[in-house]
């Protein structure tokens, strides 16, 4: 195989994917071919790069320069200036929002300064879809160890010595887990990758497996070899269209290269990798849901015990594990316990991937050791908040999470510390809130999201969340009462006590938080009938400025609705019958005519 | 057996592990309330989706509360089942589930037999707190069952039954979250689907969801119309089973009273249906008999084993499920309908009244025999045999609407001609009962010498799937006996398969038989209930003078007077039947 | 691919690949390792250029030395062409003109193992990009 | 109850699928998603064939199908347009996106137009939250939509270039 000198890195996650960065990628080979490199220069999908806010990411290496938002016509001008003339194409470079400055090389970012990637050590780095390149990076070198020199139980001790714990988000930890698969006893044992990421706003299991597919397949294999398991399974949406495809293609060449399959690596130990489709249920995330969904049955959870270490798909002892928690295991394995135990808090080992997006300037998939503070995920990472607008909030773990204010931003970030702050870590997701966003409103957000997600076996999952739901639509409509503030709470509460899945007993989360660090803001909902931020429609009411407008009828000829009415010239009136607060009229008026109250 | 040491309020508890907490509180007198919850102890049925939450106590040390129907008890565990933090929860998951309720229980179906309606007093409800949408669905009506999903609370009982114990797959959750209720696929109306109208779904639903047919009004028209003459039949599971509808303990055989109700209603005529399950077994007891002989004589065409065919619902199941089987089951007609065609023919002419003007109500512990008498083939120009068949609690309800103090009632005797029975027919009522009644007189024809002995325990019993063989002087008759349609299905894929022991079959498609039928009072999941009824109808059949179906004289004069012979060109026009390829 | 048949395999298997992606790794570093740029627009080329790069390539993964080697434009001394920039870690960068493989092999012993420059060095006309 | 009759052909298909996954119930999912991957949407005579495939209860695939979003009864538009839902598309808006996409075709959410060119969906979160709010037609993926971009959306699609939606 040839060897090249250059190497041309094109981010094939998803976002970018949707950004043509395919083309982009046969551009480059194209506009090579012209110049007779591509003997000499290799252009590698590879998977996200995390920086999402800018792609499509084009990283050129052995220089390191980033290219960030690259369109498939930018191509010929990078291969002309930079890869013949040896010249960066400034205008692609990426400008620090701070300094102003042009950036040329990843490392000066503030986006990776602080990220430490081992889960996502291979993700923007290899080809996903070569597992010679993964192999080249220590791949397999893990199970390799594992297989020929180390015990079950040793390699358990391991995983359990590191601290590592489940990043799917209730914080099991994975050693012990893997120890009560073991000590089950079965003829038939399982390992399933829970690959089904339904957090609206995480989607950093994704972009594992769509860049580094392998360190998945491998850490199940040791997974499957210290629980006593030869056969694995991953549970992956089918919405992953791309995760699937690099998957198979993973799993096809590991069979090859006698990765997977039987008497891998000539220890008698067989293992192997099928992939199931998840269908579009949120609650599937929870084990005995997966399970069930797996054996082809509606994925409804059932009461643990008994836990899936005893018994789990088919009735056999089961080990599940998330897609980002196998991906830390090959690296737990080849770099000691130790050193993966040295990076984090007491309680809360290694790294976390966020999926940071909202009102932040870098949305993006970073991954920060645990013990980080939001104010550095939030300004340094994350780049501040967009439009230079007022951080108001950070909600994390999604549905079942809450959200952590301004006072929380110094507070190191880690299992613990965010149940202690009436959230959780859940899968990753944080999403950035600013002054504009109205709390009741995010509440509800997540609150339909439950609604929709609830798979309606247990009483207050199926009718109590729809309640609370209710009781918050009232409330944003301008409805709501005192007295349902007291409501919310209480019926809140109990959902959390009875429900029957983790699902149930977290869907309050983001009501209780709210209503814990912005009483305020529902007060003002049902006590003024306004909404602060602004962001409740039933309770806006649009009108013109008379001092303001000039009667230009920009938006007399926008208003969907003709609720607008006036002469050339004059001042313009707006019908509130007619209205439906599209606000349209604000984003026409030149004039800043238009009032929100 | 290792013991597992636990306190459940302050009182110290010993239990075997495995059990769960309901349990292991149960033992020392704490009854912690339920409502999806359900177990009949020994039949192998249990459904603890542990869905409603209403059972949920406070574990010590445990972050959640947790169900007591499906939380085992573990060492050392500190219950409590009232802290006001229980209490709390409790009230709000049932006004939850009232909030998305119809208000309607006054004139509710199941008013005054309602679980949920139960469990709101228990808990002294008296407010609903929550308010907002309710479920949409429309009501479906069948000839036996009638739907209404608006009250379905998903404890997923009747899913368990439809599917786990019966096998027969018509429900199903479907929807999810807020929309999630039990129904058919497509949510189809029942009459289009496999439904066998077991009903076994209608006798565990806590709520209205699932109610029977009520024909009662209808009855009470008849009653009341002059050109009329309306006869009663009563099943033998009836009898066994009615007292409790007048608080009366689970197995008092309240024969007598229930004839003397009958009268009081104004029915021309009490008969009984025993009489014609004498008849089935003469008519099935030869068909047996012939075949058997054919058989062993080497006769390639006939088929054994020979299936009992009384019971409608598990004649539908097979119809849809095993119609390449449907030359296999016995030709007779049930014992329901054998006596509306006799009625119609033989009893009308003898007192001398136009069939038109002849109404046969049936009192039976079955849904399936409202669908079993709406079949065509058994009405003769667009006339049923039998026009109304009601289950044991609608009969209740008329007579409670007659004003009738039953528990005082006189005991009283059927009228003749068929009103006479013999113990063979009574035990029709129960698991083994036919297949049991079938070998006395069988036996007697086969070796033409009285029967040794005529309690054959062997048959009897709760077991889901029982075999026997039984010594024909000489020649051993396999016997297979299921009740449940789950246990049905076992039995035939042997057949199918092709390796069936058995020279006969007894199905009946109710756990435990008729007297755990769809149409008996609700046994609440109490399966002490359905042992002390099989115990009434056994000793009911102890205490007949005649206990074999062919020394009942009143048949016998039916066969001199009218019929001929068993299997007879018009005993086969009249009693026997044919089956349909539903699938 | 015929299957991996044990550790020692595998190994041997990582190894070889290991070089054609090293260039990647390296990258994340670059300033702590010796860097090359070859002059490799047209007229470079045609002097031999990139007989000069794949020689240095070679040489270099030979000897273990870990250094980066990439191409780059025309630095405009056409007249010294093959011509390359070698940066040694926290020095300044040291242009040389003529590089053919014998020149190479020099810089190599001697500038870049003993640090001693040799004949040939260019100055610098300008500052690059990177040195902005 | 079904409506229409399948084609030879049709079950075929079907058959050939179950029989592909061993005619197991326990397969399923797997089928339903290999079935409607084919046929576009699982109507009522499609889960008939399936039940009696895979020896499983009708109720049982209707109980499937209706748990899981990603399955449906109804056949999509030519051009199915799906909302992004997920939180990041949410904070920046993908509400208002959504009520001009039902405003301009006059549809609700799961519905088509009456010349079935289009469907409205919303899904949860695609992964692409760097360019929320995120609209999917067909496979093709349009980033940072503002609810004036709806209009020239639809009218890409409209204007028959159909060809190039459907080869995404």
């Amino acid at each position: 195989m040839a060897e090249y000198n250059m190497h041309i890195l094109v981010c094939g996650g998803t976002g970018c994917k949707a950004s043509e960065s395919e083309l982009i990628k046969s551009n480059f080979q194209h506009r090579l071919n012209e110049f007779g490199l591509s003997d000499e220069i290799q252009v590698v999908l590879t998977g996200c790069f995390g920086f999402c806010e800018k792609g499509p990411i084009v990283k050129i290496l052995p220089d390191n320069t980033f290219y960030t938002q690259v369109t498939p016509e930018d191509v010929t001008e990078i291969v002309n200036e930079h890869i013949i003339k040896g010249r960066k194409v400034e205008r692609l470079l990426y400008r620090d929002p701070e300094t102003h400055e042009l950036v040329g090389d990843s490392k000066g970012m503030d986006f990776y300064k602080k990220q430490i990637r081992i889960a996502l050590r291979n993700c923007g780095f290899i080809n996903p879809e070569n597992i010679e390149e993964y192999i080249g990076r220590d791949g397999y070198a893990a199970l390799g160890t594992c297989l020929s020199e180390k015990t079950p139980d040793e390699v358990i001790e391991m995983i359990k010595d590191s601290g590592l714990r489940g990043r799917g988000g209730g914080g099991f930890p994975t050693g012990l887990k893997w120890q009560l698969t073991r000590k089950s006893v079965s003829d038939q044992k399982y390992v399933v990758c829970n690959a089904d990421e339904g957090d609206p706003g995480a989607f950093m299991d994704r972009s594992i497996l769509e860049g580094d597919p392998h360190s998945v397949l491998e850490a199940m294999a040791i997974c499957g070899y210290c629980v006593g398991a030869d056969k694995g399974l991953v549970y992956i949406r089918a919405e992953y269209p791309l995760a699937i495809e690099r998957l198979k293609i993973a799993i096809n060449q590991a069979r090859e290269y006698g990765l997977l399959g039987d008497d891998i690596l000539g220890t008698g130990f067989n293992f192997d990798v099928e992939i199931r489709y998840g269908a579009g249920a949120f609650v599937c995330g929870e084990e005995t849901a997966l399970i069930h969904s797996m054996e082809g049955k509606r994925g409804e959870p059932t009461v643990k015990p008994p836990f899936p270490a005893e018994k789990g798909y088919n009735g056999k002892p089961t080990n599940v594990n998330n897609v980002e928690t196998f991906a830390n295991i090959p690296v737990i394995i080849n770099k000691g316990p130790e050193w993966f135990a040295s990076i984090g808090t007491e309680k809360s080992k290694g790294t976390k991937v966020f999926a940071l997006a909202g009102k932040i300037n870098n949305v993006g998939l970073i991954e920060v050791p645990m013990g980080i503070t939001l104010r550095e995920i939030i300004y340094d990472i994350g780049g501040g908040i967009k439009d230079g607008r007022e951080f108001k909030a950070v909600q994390t773990g999604g549905p079942s999470g809450g959200c952590l204010t301004k006072s929380f931003l110094d507070t190191p970030i880690d299992y613990d510390n965010l149940v202690a702050a009436g959230s959780m870590m859940g899968s990753g997701g944080m999403i950035v809130l600013d002054d504009t966003d109205c709390m009741v409103a995010i509440a509800k957000f997540y609150l339909e999201f439950t609604l929709d997600e609830s798979c309606g076996k247990c009483t207050p999952c199926r009718i109590g969340n729809k309640r609370l739901h209710e009781i918050l639509e009232k409330i944003t409509e301008g409805n709501g009462k005192v007295e349902d503030l007291d409501r919310l709470r209480l019926l809140s509460n109990v959902i959390k006590d009875t429900s029957l899945c983790g699902l149930g007993q977290t869907s309050p989360n983001p009501v209780l938080s709210t209503l814990d660090h912005f009483y305020d803001e529902y007060l003002a909902h049902v006590t003024t009938a306004s909404c602060p931020a602004g962001q409740c429609k039933a309770l806006m009411h649009y009108s013109i400025d008379p001092d303001k407008c000039t009667g230009c009828t920009l938006c007399f000829r926008n208003c969907p609705v003709g609720a607008i009415s006036g002469e050339r010239r004059a001042p313009h009136y707006i019908d509130q019958s007619l209205c439906i607060k599209c606000g349209v009229c604000v984003a026409k008026c030149k004039f800043d005519a238009v009032l929100i109250g | 057996m290792e013991m597992i040491n636990l306190t459940i309020d302050h009182k110290p508890v010993v239990v075997r592990k495995g059990t769960t907490v309901l349990k292991a509180a149960s033992s020392i007198g704490i009854d912690i309330p339920t409502l999806c919850y359900m177990k009949l102890d020994d039949m192998n049925i249990e459904n603890k989706p542990g869905g409603c939450r209403v059972c949920v106590v406070e574990v010590k040390g445990r972050r959640n509360l947790a169900p007591a129907c499906c939380t085992e008890a573990t060492e050392g565990m500190e219950i409590s089942t009232h802290t006001i933090r229980v209490v709390n929860a409790r009230r709000t998951v049932v006004e939850l589930i009232l909030s998305d309720h119809p208000a309607d229980c006054l004139i509710c179906a199941k008013s005054g037999n309602c679980e949920l309606q139960d469990m709101a007093h228990h808990l002294g409800i008296r407010q609903i707190h929550y308010e907002g949408a309710k479920s949409m669905y429309r009501e479906d009506t069948s000839p036996a069952i009638i739907r209404d999903i608006n009250k379905c609370i998903m404890c997923r009982r009747c899913e368990t039954m439809c599917n786990d114990v019966q096998t027969v797959g018509v429900l199903s959750a479907i929807n999810r979250g807020f929309n999630a209720v039990v129904a058919p696929a497509f949510e189809m109306n029942l009459d289009h689907s496999v439904c066998t109208y077991c009903g076994q779904c209608v006798a565990v639903c806590p709520t209205g969801a699932l109610t029977e047919v009520d024909q009662t009004g209808a009855v009470i028209r008849a009653l009341s119309d002059p050109t009329k003459t309306v006869i009663v039949q009563t099943a033998p599971a009836v009898r066994a089973a009615l007292g409790e509808e007048f608080g009366m303990p689970a197995g008092t055989l309240v024969t007598g009273k229930m004839v003397a109700a009958l009268r009081r209603l104004g029915f021309d005529y009490v008969f009984d249906t025993d009489f014609a399950a004498d008849l089935t077994i003469l008519e099935e007891g030869t068909e047996l008999l012939n075949r058997l002989s054919a058989f062993m004589e080497g006769d390639k065409n006939v088929k054994l084993p020979i299936l009992t065919s009384c019971c409608p619902a598990w004649v539908k199941f097979f119809e849809h499920s095993f119609p390449e089987l449907k030359d296999i089951p016995s030709t007779a007609r049930s014992p329901q309908q054998m006596f509306g065609s006799i009625a119609k023919t033989y009893f009308a002419d003898k007192i001398n009244v136009k069939r038109e003007n002849l109404v046969v109500v049936s009192i039976m512990p079955c849904l399936a025999k409202k669908y079993e008498s709406s079949r065509p083939e058994f009405s003769v120009n667009g006339n049923p045999d039998v026009d109304y068949a009601l289950t044991t609690r609608e009969l209740a309800h008329l007579i409670n609407l007659g004003n009738i103090e039953f528990k005082s009632l006189p005991n009283e005797e059927f009228d003749a001609p068929l009103g006479e029975s013999t113990g063979a027919a009574v035990i029709f009522g129960t698991t083994g009962g036919v297949i049991e009644a079938a070998v006395r007189t069988a036996y007697e024809i086969f070796t033409g010498k009285p029967l040794p002995r005529i309690d054959f325990e062997e048959l009897r019993g709760m077991d889901g799937l029982r075999k026997a063989t039984i010594d024909f002087n000489g020649t051993p008759i396999h016997i297979g006996i299921a009740h449940g349609l789950g246990n049905a299905r076992k039995l035939l894929e042997d057949i199918q398969a092709g390796h069936s022991e058995f020279h006969a079959i007894e199905i009946m498609s109710c756990p435990g038989g008729c007297i755990g039928g769809g149409g008996q009072p609700y046994h609440h999941g109490n399966a002490e209930i359905l042992k002390k009824r099989q115990r009434a109808i056994y000793s009911e059949d102890r205490n007949k003078i005649l206990r074999k179906s062919h020394e009942n004289p009143y048949i016998v004069k039916l066969y001199e007077e009218f019929l001929g012979a068993p299997m007879s060109e018009k005993a086969h026009h009249l009693l026997h039947t044919k089956y349909f390829d539903r699938s | 691919m015929n299957k991996i048949k044990n550790l020692a395999d595998l190994k041997k298997l990582q190894s070889e690949v290991q070089s054609k992606i090293k260039l990647r790794e390296k990258g994340d570093s670059p300033e702590q390792l010796v860097q090359i740029k070859v002059s490799m627009a047209t007229c470079g080329i045609a002097s031999g250029a990139k007989e000069t790069m794949n020689f240095l390539i070679e040489e270099l993964d030979h000897q273990g030395i870990d250094a980066i080697v990439t191409q780059t434009g025309c630095m405009g001394y056409c007249y010294a062409e093959p011509t390359i920039e070698l940066t040694i870690p926290g020095k300044a960068p040291v242009v040389y003109g003529f590089v053919n493989k014998n020149k190479a092999l020099e810089i190599i012993e001697k500038h870049i193992k003993l640090n001693e420059m040799v004949d040939g060095i260019i100055p610098v006309a300008y500052s690059t990009i990177e040195n902005k | 109850m079904p409506g229409i009759k399948l084609s030879e052909k049709t079950i075929g298909i079907i058959q050939q699928i179950c029989s592909d996954f061993r005619n197991e119930g326990s397969e399923l999912i797997n089928v339903l998603h290999q079935t409607q991957g084919k046929l576009g949407y699982l109507p009522a005579e499609v889960q008939e064939v399936i039940a009696k495939e895979l020896n499983i209860s009708v109720a049982k695939v209707y109980g499937v199908v209706t748990f899981y979003s990603f399955f449906t009864m109804i056949p999509m538009g030519e051009h199915p347009i799906s909302i992004c839902m997920g939180t990041a598309c949410y904070v920046r808006g993908s509400e208002q996106v959504l009520a001009e996409f039902k405003r301009q075709l006059s549809i609700e959410v799961g519905q088509s137009t009456p010349d079935n060119k289009f469907s409205l969906n919303c899904l949860r979160c695609v992964g692409a939250c760097g360019l929320a709010p995120v609209v999917m037609v067909g496979d093709k993926v349009y980033g940072r939509v503002s609810p004036q971009m709806v209009k020239n959306i639809i009218s890409e699609y409209k204007e028959g270039c159909a060809s190039e939606a459907k080869s995404a």
